[in-house]
């Protein structure tokens, strides 16, 4: 199927295609988190709001599971993008 | 149907050139006068309404293009419009990273497209 | 208590524990109040309790202004980036409208967390080309902002959002070419089907988009049919003139805040995905932290609403200040919450929300 | 060959008799009826509360489809705004020997006008003759959903759903 | 039962890969095992310097400079790109008190042999543009480096496999498995046991656990650090930058910090490192809080504050991620890199700390020559783990 080109961006903010995903499934990512750490994807500046879910369904077609297997990555503060300024609490000058 | 050509031509009077402003609505009704405020994209003179997105700004002056990526150099725009994906962001008052789709414009707003991440160079490995 | 997120449930969240005697402080990280109503221009389904018949914008308005004169406090463009426990909700205010953001932290005894949902992508070669957007963002340009977001348009997948979607874009000027729908069946209502079909919108189902054509933005797209055994039907293979495809693949619950916030995760399909465990009065995994609205599961605004109500309820009965009437109430919301999910379409979520409750009950134990 | 409402995205012949909101051939000989096109069960009653006659009835649970109460309803077309899946028709086969009138919901822009020739297009969008617009309603009440009323040739009374709507490209 | 091998080695992060490639790389029949995926604990969850200039002048210092020519070697060994980038690194000097400290210690790295020098204040931003006016010295170390590592253990890992080393991921570790004469025979593990006459424990933080099961105490605890990651942005700086009261937070004394109490109280020092992707990482902070990673506000804001500090520019940088890891902590500071002598077969290799990246290439190399029997390359005495026992015997003798 044409939809599934390895050359096919998955993640937008990293440009990360199916193949590298595809790639790091067969280097042993099992998960949502082992295929970031391997390939960027998710880890650029939506962190991953957008291609999270895509991902997820590439892992559970290549694997041959149920979606509801693999978690999504793991919450960190900030969930959304803050400046340092503001993260620092300090007044403006 | 001869009022439809009028407005039509009402349209292009406002100087909605690009004809993307939905100037009549049967539920919103006519569009309200509202202020006009001038912003700068890549060095020209667009006029915004006040209160509205940067990214609608944009739209409806017929730019599509808001960024081009780091790896690739493709173009990128408007895609979750609620400020979760951000493709659409910009450099904004020179701050690169903005997301046009949640950011009102203001008075004097000086827009460029952002190449890469917005830096003043493409990361440190190409300077 | 803090609410996060002004939408239909956070407001509903809101304005149900302020009039029961709690200070509410209700967070919104947008500029303006209502959520996604802010963009339904079209009359709502349901029954007159959900205000049936009115159309989304207006309910969003007077929910804002219900809250507000009950004597919530409203903080707009205050985005909640982080909640540690507490639980204290860190806030960033005012990224949007200046240039001086400043933190604030907030500790709240109780927090409902109504953060909505997002759109889910589809992927194809050229999806990331300018033109390409969620049906979502569509819908903002057209309704909120009052622009069209291209003049000729695909819409991809037939929910309900896709097909009320399409419908306001032909009101705000628009072509829509055709809608397309992987699915042998169209999946939202045959009311607003036969809506855009009326209005010589063609849907084709069984139908996939192959690709986005354009060297720096929209300028075609290439649509297929499946056969049974989803294979291309090479003599369908067509060519459209669009300069915008929208896509409509249903939303996801959006879980970040709440999975930071430490609360129990389950995946739902039906729900639209991994989404806040809770029990029967919203409540979480953890205590103090309720959720309603599309982070408890992807519905429709008017069970937001309901289950907002719930919520907010809930939480004041916690305290102590549910009032004589909480019991009925909350039996009384929960009756209406399940005539939300009767009939064909609503059977599955019925099904779907009793599971994650069934497993609610066994975590969640109440705040 | 039609396919049912959940692949051609509009009802059958067949799928709108069998509902109960769908008048019987006598009712239409009789004048103008509502003619309620709500097949699927969805959970929505605003068309119940609608009628001052109690001519549609829902009931409980609210997915159950209207029931139209063909004796009571008089064609006032007070439900055709109201019902949010403008899904609700008002359809007068006696509207004169050779014409039949239809009333529809319409939220475009622009309206028509009264005596504008318009082309009446049938469920599935294609243009299946000429109309006379006779009447556009839109009080506060409809809370800006217009009701439109044409004539059309008789023969067409049950294919007639809408008119194409007004596009610049269609003007000259 | 799962096929044997020669050796098996505990735990897929930086060490326990290193470990797996060097062993390999000599031929030997390994077989690495990791309850998760490789690179998902600490290893994942910290930044990528491999700096001799915030070691203890001396076996320490001497030690990461081993490491980083093994690096060199690395580069061109593995084909799996860690971005490799050696750029040196500075250190940030606030005031005159921490200046003498800091020219005293360039002093005695210079002649422990290290590529060092202090930066005069006219040079100070020259070398960093973005670094705050106030900012009076730097020093600066010309063979430290940095790289990517999770990119570092996928790299050791495929290197390993190529060598025809097994990796074995999702599969837990009970425990130890003796024979009747006390020596190892293998590892136990939740799908049963797999042979081998030697183990190397390498599962850092989590070694303890395994190591009670044979009854061996290891003094390793975890100490959780912190991390910010930036949006992709403007060049604040190209290689790393940490503020010379960092070492003061990982050694205590020397000389102050003019900061809120809070600083100390959580270890934060300001440590900046630009990656390849156009972001960059600020750290640290230094906690002993058990086994929690979760990220606290106030460690994080700290973080933030010390960073606007010596680089006012990033106020409007966006914070994108935090993570936290926790580093295996030893009571001196040094790794043990160690056989046990009462149980024949058994090595430990953890307790790097914040070094473990760094010393990941030195520490694999050692086990390998340990096992092979072949000199070490570098003097192993002050890494034994019975430096400990001779420590916890001597004090109660002066005592």
């Amino acid at each position: 199927m044409s939809v599934l080109d390895d050359d096919l961006i998955i993640c937008r903010c990293e440009e990360i295609t199916v193949g590298e995903i595809k790639k790091a499934i067969r280097e042993g990512a099992r998960d949502i988190a082992g295929i970031r750490r391997r390939t960027r994807a998710g880890m650029g500046l939506c962190q991953g709001r957008t291609c999270e879910s895509l991902v997820l369904r590439i892992l559970a077609r290549e694997l041959d599971e149920e979606a509801g297997r693999f978690h999504p990555n793991t919450a960190r503060p900030p969930v959304l993008p803050v400046t340092f300024g503001v993260l620092a609490g300090e007044p403006d000058e | 149907m001869i009022q439809a050509l009028a407005s039509t031509a009402e349209r292009d009077k406002e100087g909605d050139e690009s004809g993307m402003r939905v100037t009549e609505h049967p539920i919103l009704g006519g569009l309200t006068p509202g202020r006009v405020v001038q912003i700068v994209v890549d060095g020209k003179k667009i006029e915004a309404r006040e209160g509205e997105t940067i990214a609608a700004a944009l739209l409806a002056a017929g730019i599509r293009v808001n960024r081009y990526t780091s790896k690739r150099h493709e173009p990128r725009g408007l895609f979750c419009g609620i400020g979760q994906c951000t493709d659409c962001v910009m450099v904004v008052n020179g701050v690169p990273n903005v997301r046009t789709c949640v950011t009102p414009v203001a008075s004097g707003m000086v827009i460029e497209t952002q190449h890469g991440s917005g830096g003043r160079a493409e990361s440190d490995e190409e300077v | 208590m803090a609410v996060v997120g002004a939408g239909p449930a956070g407001l509903a969240a809101a304005i149900e524990a302020q009039k029961r005697g709690l200070n509410v402080l209700l967070v919104d990280m947008n500029l303006k109040a209502g959520g996604q109503l802010i963009k339904q221009i079209h009359k709502f389904f349901g029954s007159h309790e959900h205000r049936a018949g009115t159309r989304g914008i207006d309910i969003a308005r007077d929910l804002y202004e219900e809250a507000v004169s009950s004597g919530v406090e409203v903080w707009l463009d205050a985005a909640v980036y982080a909640i540690y426990p507490g639980p204290v909700l860190e806030i960033a205010r005012g990224i949007l409208a200046t240039r001086t953001a400043s933190k604030e932290m907030v500790h709240a005894s109780r927090v409902v967390l109504a953060t909505g949902a997002s759109e889910n992508a589809v992927s194809f070669p050229g999806w990331t080309l300018p033109g390409v957007m969620g049906a979502g963002a569509a819908q903002t340009m057209i309704n909120v902002e009052r622009v069209l977001p291209g003049k000729r348009v695909l819409m991809v997948g037939s929910g309900n959002v896709g097909l009320i979607v399409t419908y306001q874009l032909l009101q705000a000027g628009a072509e829509v070419v055709a809608i397309v729908e992987v699915a042998p069946k169209i999946g939202g209502y045959g009311v607003h089907s036969a809506k855009v079909r009326r209005a010589g919108v063609p849907i084709l189902t069984s139908y996939t988009v192959l690709r986005a054509f354009g060297d720096r933005q929209v300028e075609g797209a290439e649509i297929v049919a499946y056969d049974e055994h989803h294979n291309p039907i090479e003599e369908t293979r067509q060519f459209l003139d669009v300069d915008t495809i929208c896509i409509a693949a249903g939303l996801k619950p959006y879980a970040k805040l709440a999975a930071l916030a430490g609360c129990e995760l389950i995946y739902s399909p039906v729900l639209g995905g991994w989404m806040p465990v809770h029990d029967e009065n919203m409540h979480t995994s953890v205590p103090g932290i309720y959720v309603a609205g599309d982070l408890a599961g992807v519905e429709e605004a008017s069970t937001a609403l309901e289950e907002g109500r719930l919520a907010g309820l809930s939480a004041a009965e916690s305290l102590g200040k549910g009032g004589p009437d909480a019991a009925d109430e909350k039996e009384s919301i929960r009756e209406r919450l399940s005539m939300l999910r009767i009939g064909p379409f609503g059977k599955a979520r019925a099904d779907a929300k009793s599971e994650v409750i069934k497993v609610g009950e066994k975590i969640c134990r109440a705040g | 060959m039609p396919r049912g409402l959940t692949v051609d995205g509009f009802p059958t012949e067949e799928e709108l008799k069998k509902s109960p909101g769908y008048p019987s051939e006598e009712r239409f000989k009789r004048g103008p009826v509502a003619v309620v096109e709500c097949v699927q069960e969805i959970p929505c009653n605003p068309c119940e509360l609608a009628c001052p006659r109690k001519a549609i009835q829902v009931g409980v649970p609210i997915t159950n489809l209207p029931r139209l109460d063909e004796e009571k309803c008089t064609g006032c077309g007070i439900c055709v705004a109201r019902c949010p899946g403008l899904a609700i028709f008002v359809v007068d086969k006696t509207y004169s020997d050779k014409e039949a009138s239809v009333s529809f919901p319409y939220e475009y822009v622009p309206l028509p006008r009264e005596g504008d020739v318009v082309l009446a297009v049938d469920r599935a969008g294609s243009v299946v003759c000429d109309g006379t617009v006779l009447r556009i309603s839109n009080p506060k009440r409809n809370d800006r959903t217009a009701v439109v009323t044409i004539a059309v040739p008789k023969g067409m009374a049950d294919e007639v759903r809408g008119i194409a709507r007004i596009r610049g490209e269609r003007i000259g | 039962m799962s096929r044997g091998a020669d050796v098996i080695v505990v735990g897929g992060g930086v060490i326990g890969s290193a470990v797996t490639y060097y062993l390999a790389k000599e031929g030997l029949d390994v077989c690495l095992v990791d309850r998760g995926d490789v690179a998902s604990g600490t290893s994942s969850a910290c930044d990528g310097n491999v700096l001799a200039t915030d070691k203890e002048p001396g076996f320490d210092s001497q030690m990461t400079l081993k490491s980083q020519l093994l690096f060199r070697d690395l580069q061109e060994e593995l084909s799996y790109d860690f971005e490799y980038r050696q750029r040196g690194s500075t250190l940030a000097v606030e005031d005159e008190e921490q200046e003498k400290v800091a020219r005293d210690w360039v002093s005695r790295q210079v002649a422990a042999g290290l590529p060092m020098r202090y930066v005069e204040r006219e040079e100070v931003h020259d070398l960093e543009p973005m670094i705050a006016d106030d900012i009076i010295g730097l020093v600066e170390c010309a063979s430290d480096l940095s790289l990517n590592p999770m990119a570092l253990v996928f790299a050791f890992v495929h290197a390993a496999e190529s060598l025809g080393a097994r990796i074995m991921r999702f599969r837990e570790v009970k425990g130890i498995l003796r024979d009747a004469k006390g020596a190892v025979k293998g590892v136990d593990t939740a799908e049963g046991p797999i042979e081998s006459k030697r183990v190397v424990l390498s599962a850092g933080v989590w070694s303890p656990f395994i190591a009670k099961t044979v009854g061996v105490d290891l003094p390793v605890i975890p100490r959780k650090g912190a991390i910010l990651v930036s949006e992709r942005t403007f060049v604040v700086g190209r290689r790393k930058v940490m503020e010379f009261g960092y070492l003061m937070t990982k050694f205590g004394g020397g000389c102050s910090r003019k900061v809120e109490p809070d600083m100390d109280k959580y270890g934060i020092a300001m440590v900046f490192e630009p990656t390849p992707h156009g972001n960059f990482l600020i750290g640290s902070s230094r906690e002993f809080v058990g086994f929690d990673r979760t990220c606290t506000s106030e460690v994080l804001t700290l973080m933030a504050r010390r960073a606007i500090r010596f680089f006012p520019a990033i106020k409007d940088v966006k914070v994108i991620r935090s993570y936290a890891g926790l580093r295996p902590y030893t009571p001196d500071h040094l790794p043990i890199v160690s056989p046990v002598d009462r149980i024949p077969g058994l090595y430990i290799a953890t307790g790097h700390e914040g070094d473990g990246i760094g010393l990941s290439p030195i520490t694999g190399k050692v086990i390998s020559e340990m096992i092979t029997g072949k000199p070490t390359s570098i003097s192993v005495e002050p890494l034994r783990l019975d430096r400990f026992e001779k420590k916890a015997a001597g004090a109660k003798t002066t005592a």
